[in-house]
């Protein structure tokens, strides 16, 4: 296991590629469940907030969850403290985890994007900002997410309010590489995909749509093709970071992701089925890429797109 | 309450037996605490886990209905009954098969005295499956010296195990189909003893269907007899990460059923209804 | 079983809703396979022919197939023989199925797409036309499912063609209620989703994309709560009936579909693992009809959306 | 070539022995015809297909290695290499599960006449589990009364199964660890014989790895000597409804192998090395 597996993530310090999914792991619960053992074997290498909002919200009613098959649909509706409850309340714990804090937020207007970015940025706990832009701008109706000139021009607002690094979470219910285009040209510093996909289940018996909020964003193995593509894609069209999630359970699908061509890797439902999958992942990614002969992760990066000039003529969507 | 080692870990399967038509299924924790009477585990099978239809995916709640330390760690008991894809693997489950076990995780149940100063003893009211959590809760009142009253009630003769999990003869049995006891429900047998001494002199603790749930939580209510209930909604984590387990308060708002549960004092929460759960 | 499962569906009689996804069953290699059997208990209630272009296609090299976590995608790349070989070949030998016959076409040029349409539509053998439009307009460079403006366009060139009915078949990799407003505004007389989720895989070992196309669609359980999704969304969009797909494996889950919105559905890669699945859906669902106490299926379309005004505030794509 | 019932069929295990590191096991198929040798069927546990990973999720092409009408049906034997989910998952199969069973399938083998007018014997060439379906060819051309000889080649101890589908002593073994037989490869067995006056009157029939394949066509074709081979290649469905059993054909374009093979003229494919196909 000689190689070394830390790398830098647009200015993040990180001792392996493997980071945690927005809203998948909650390190201050973890801790009062796991007790310092949480501290001291944390499984992610940077940790990311679940996504926070301008005001407190409450989240979706149940139920919240529904088990596809290989995979989960989930339509929690953001439940957090809101900006004000974050800083005073959750901050001050997770500046405790030993690892760089990544803050995820979410708003609907620029003005409230704005406040959010203005207050979270200058707190020195704080290593990076993650941008969830799977939301729409209640100004323009559309969602920044689906729109590169949306997403760019919330770039354009953004970046002026801070020097940490902006990470920017795209939506895969769109094409990712044109927003992932504008983003970079505005500014931003990494991205990050796949969010979830749009989804719903009928409730047994048929009353209606089972979950409290209708629809809801499918997550796990069932999602992971969908996401090396649009990973693979994102990482040929931008040079900034990507990092790439969409239903990694093991190792190997970290190094899958790593050779589509993403820098880090996040773990998202996975956690769920096991609290320690992020380094156990980070472990069984060590051992395939000593396995492979690699020098570290990064010697595989974007190998993927590498194939050479014999492409097949392509009827573009269709297999 | 006990904090569980971080990360799943795989535990052999040591007796998996018939109850009432419920299997009764026990498991070497090699690593792990000893669990608190309430806390719960995530269960998921190494082998046979996913099937025709992609299911069971995620790793399912079940409470601990009994704990015991011996050589080589610590015994689990769980008691389990088919309902889908998780609950008919894990019951058809054989000797020597290996399962995850993530916990025990959760609050589990407070001592009477507790919940109310003046609570010397306990009722215990279990429906269905959901006596599992108050045989572990009720050797913790005996062996404490707890004056504690066992209140079970079944549908019907096909769903009515887990009474092996009580090592004791004094329990009020009810039943719907009367198969054994009164014919109705658990609820009819508290409503009795709460007419009496008991209502201000004991805690009542409850863990069923969601509808027995909510009658206790009435009924405690109204006679202002303090209560704990053992509620059930749709994990996906078990540990707080995934917010999947919204149970609505009554003062507005949700709580997380895993961390701050499962075991919730009845006044707390807006219902026993949780959409969702239950079968 | 008393629940008659015939329909009507823009204007073809079925006797019952089932009917194949394109490309997913091939009625004369099946008659090869399975004999006069398959005329005489033929799975489906209608046949969709594999999707045909002007000029004869290979397809892609392989691997063509990748089996996912509870699905699988193909990277065929429309092997066919061109429209010439499949009115002189193919189409007498399809004309002998006990079902309407509806066949599916695609073209990358408006020209193109009218000689296919032009061909195909004045054979009596022919009861109606799928276009699919999962396909770049080489004029715009735009993918036509993804555009209103460019599915708008061609039915506009189309439907002047043709007094049969027109049946699109939209694209998942974009919001499809825009784009079935606009072909319904164009006159199309029926709309049916999803086909593949675009996807990819690694070769193990890492040597590159797997397929032999490089990228491919992915079908089966593993999408069908995001088939589900835009198969509601697009059913409380339009009028004309919906014909819904999407990892149906089961009688309950064509329910699901029907519940959703949908008039017919289509059952595909659950054909691969049962060459009857198609008559099994069937079965399975007038069984779950009755086992419900509806009337018929079609008593359950679009009780899905009905659910009452207590709807949460929802912050999109954010579940 | 034998038609299939429309519709895969759940058949019942009768038999599963281990043999040289394969498995041969055997299902009671009672409502499905005798297949021709060189067919084959589409297979998939009844429980237990899917697992952790979601996969298997397709069921998994099998060649028949023998067949025999008995009471109550057909039986079918295969033999299994475990190399992934799908076939470990079969390999643990026990007497008395199910198995959903599509076929036969595709087009078997031809007899040497056919082939070529002087080719009065036959040459069976297998490699590993390759040698299945020149098991239930052999009993044919015995069966007819066509001389026939058997080359089987094998990597090492640990795989080297199947020989028991043999009932004969003449068969003629190569091991590339020398366990067993010449050591080095079937094919230096063959292109000894083909030397002799074998190569005009016999015709050569060859299954296993791709690059065996390859080396079999290749000497076949130099020496002008009639060969089908019996290829593999990644089958979604087996009945020509996924087009995603593309093989390159010598003239150009691809066929699909599930029907117009598994068994196919040496001279009119392109390559045996079937990109994803092998292990
Ligand atoms: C704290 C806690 C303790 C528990 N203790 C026990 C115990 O001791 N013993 C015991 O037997 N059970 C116990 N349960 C219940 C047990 O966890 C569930 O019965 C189990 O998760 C069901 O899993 P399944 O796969 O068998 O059924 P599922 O298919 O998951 O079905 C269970 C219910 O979920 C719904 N459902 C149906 N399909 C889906 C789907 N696709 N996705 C999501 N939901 C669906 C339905 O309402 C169904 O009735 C406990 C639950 C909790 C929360
Ligand atoms: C006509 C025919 C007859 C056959 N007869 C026999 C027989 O008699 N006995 C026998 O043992 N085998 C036989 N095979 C081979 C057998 O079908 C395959 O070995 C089997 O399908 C492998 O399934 P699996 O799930 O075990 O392995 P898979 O995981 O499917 O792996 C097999 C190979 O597929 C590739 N692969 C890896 N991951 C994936 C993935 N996610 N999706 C797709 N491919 C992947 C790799 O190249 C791997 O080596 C036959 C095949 C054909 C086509
Ligand atoms: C229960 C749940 C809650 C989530 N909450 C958020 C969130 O608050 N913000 C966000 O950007 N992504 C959120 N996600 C998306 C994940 O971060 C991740 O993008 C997605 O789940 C795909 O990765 P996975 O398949 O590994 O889970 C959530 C996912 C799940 C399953
Ligand atoms: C192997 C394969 C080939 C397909 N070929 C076509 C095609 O030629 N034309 C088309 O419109 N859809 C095609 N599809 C898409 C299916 O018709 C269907 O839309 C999709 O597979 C979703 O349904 P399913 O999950 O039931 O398979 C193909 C799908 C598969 C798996
Ligand atoms: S079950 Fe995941 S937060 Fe409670
Ligand atoms: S395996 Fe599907 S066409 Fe051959």
């Amino acid at each position: 296991m000689g190689a070394p597996a830390s790398l830098e993530l647009c200015g993040l310090e990180l001792s392996h590629p493997v980071i945690n999914g927005s809203g998948t792991f909650d390190a201050i619960a973890a801790r009062g469940v796991f007790g310092d053992a949480l501290l001291s074997s944390f499984p992610f290498s940077a940790y990311v907030s679940k996504t926070i909002t301008p005001e407190q919200r409450a989240g979706n009613p149940p139920p919240r969850l529904w088990e596809t098959p290989s995979g989960l649909i989930n339509s929690i509706g953001l439940p957090n403290r809101g900006l004000d409850g974050f800083l005073e309340g959750d901050l001050p714990k997770l500046a405790e985890l030993p690892v760089p804090l990544i803050v995820s937020v979410m708003a609907t207007s620029h003005g409230e994007f704005a406040r959010l970015v203005e207050g979270v940025s200058p707190r020195a706990e704080v290593a990076a900002l993650e941008l969830n832009i799977s939301c729409p701008n209640v100004e323009s109706g559309l969602v920044v997410g689906e729109s590169p000139e949306e997403a760019a021009a919330l770039l354009g607002l953004l970046r002026p309010l801070t020097e940490k690094p902006l990470i920017v979470k795209l939506t895969p219910n769109a094409h990712p590489a044109p927003v992932a285009l504008a983003v970079e040209a505005g500014g931003a510093d990494a991205v990050s995909l796949i969010n979830t996909l749009r989804s719903t289940a009928v409730a047994p018996g048929g009353a209606g749509p089972w979950l409290g909020g209708e629809r809801g964003g499918l997550s796990g193995p069932a999602v992971r093709a969908v996401a090396l593509s649009q990973v693979a894609e994102v990482a040929d069209a931008v040079s900034i970071p990507v990092i790439g999630m969409g239903g990694i359970a093991r190792g190997g699908h970290a190094l899958d992701f790593i050779r589509a061509g993403a820098t880090a890797v996040a773990v998202g439902t996975e956690s769920f089925r096991d609290p320690g999958a992020g380094a156990r992942v980070a472990r069984e990614l060590a051992a395939e890429v000593d396995a492979e002969g690699l020098e570290s992760a990064a010697a595989a990066r974007g190998t993927f797109g590498q194939r050479g000039p014999d492409r097949p003529e392509n009827l573009s969507q269709n297999p | 309450m006990t904090e569980a080692p971080l990360g799943r870990r795989l535990c052999e399967l040591t007796r998996n037996v018939e109850s009432g038509g419920y299997r009764i299924f026990s498991v070497l924790d090699a690593d792990g605490p000893e669990p608190a009477p309430g806390q719960f585990c995530m269960l998921a099978t190494e082998r046979g886990w996913g099937g025709e239809d992609g299911r069971p995916y995620l790793a399912r709640a079940f409470s601990v209905a009994g704990a015991e330390g011996q050589g080589g760690g610590v015994r689990l008991d769980f008691l389990v009954h088919g309902v889908g894809p998780g609950t008919d693997r894990l019951a058809s489950l054989e000797q020597g098969e290996r399962l995850w076990v993530t916990g025990p995780l959760g609050i589990g149940f407070s001592g009477p005295r507790e919940l109310a100063p003046d609570a010397a003893g306990a009722i215990l009211v279990g429906g269905g499956i959901g006596v599992a959590p108050l045989a572990i809760w009720r050797r913790a009142l005996l062996a404490a010296g707890t004056p504690t009253r066992v209140l079970l009630g079944y549908r019907d003769r096909e769903r009515s195990g887990g009474l092996d999990l009580f090592d004791c003869s004094e329990i009020r049995l009810a039943s719907e189909d009367g198969h054994a006891g009164h014919r109705g429900y658990v609820t009819d047998l508290l409503a009795v003893l709460l007419e009496g001494d008991d209502a201000s002199s004991a805690a009542v603790y409850a863990c069923g269907p969601p509808a027995m749930l909510e009658a206790v939580r009435a009924l405690c209510l109204e006679r202002e007899v303090a209560c704990e209930l053992a509620m059930e909604a749709p994990m996906g984590c078990g540990f707080g990460a995934c917010f999947g387990c919204a149970v609505p308060l009554a003062a507005g708002g949700y709580m997380r059923l895993c961390v701050e549960g499962p075991v919730v004092r009845a006044d707390r929460v807006e219902t026993a209804l949780v959409a969702g759960s239950g079968h």
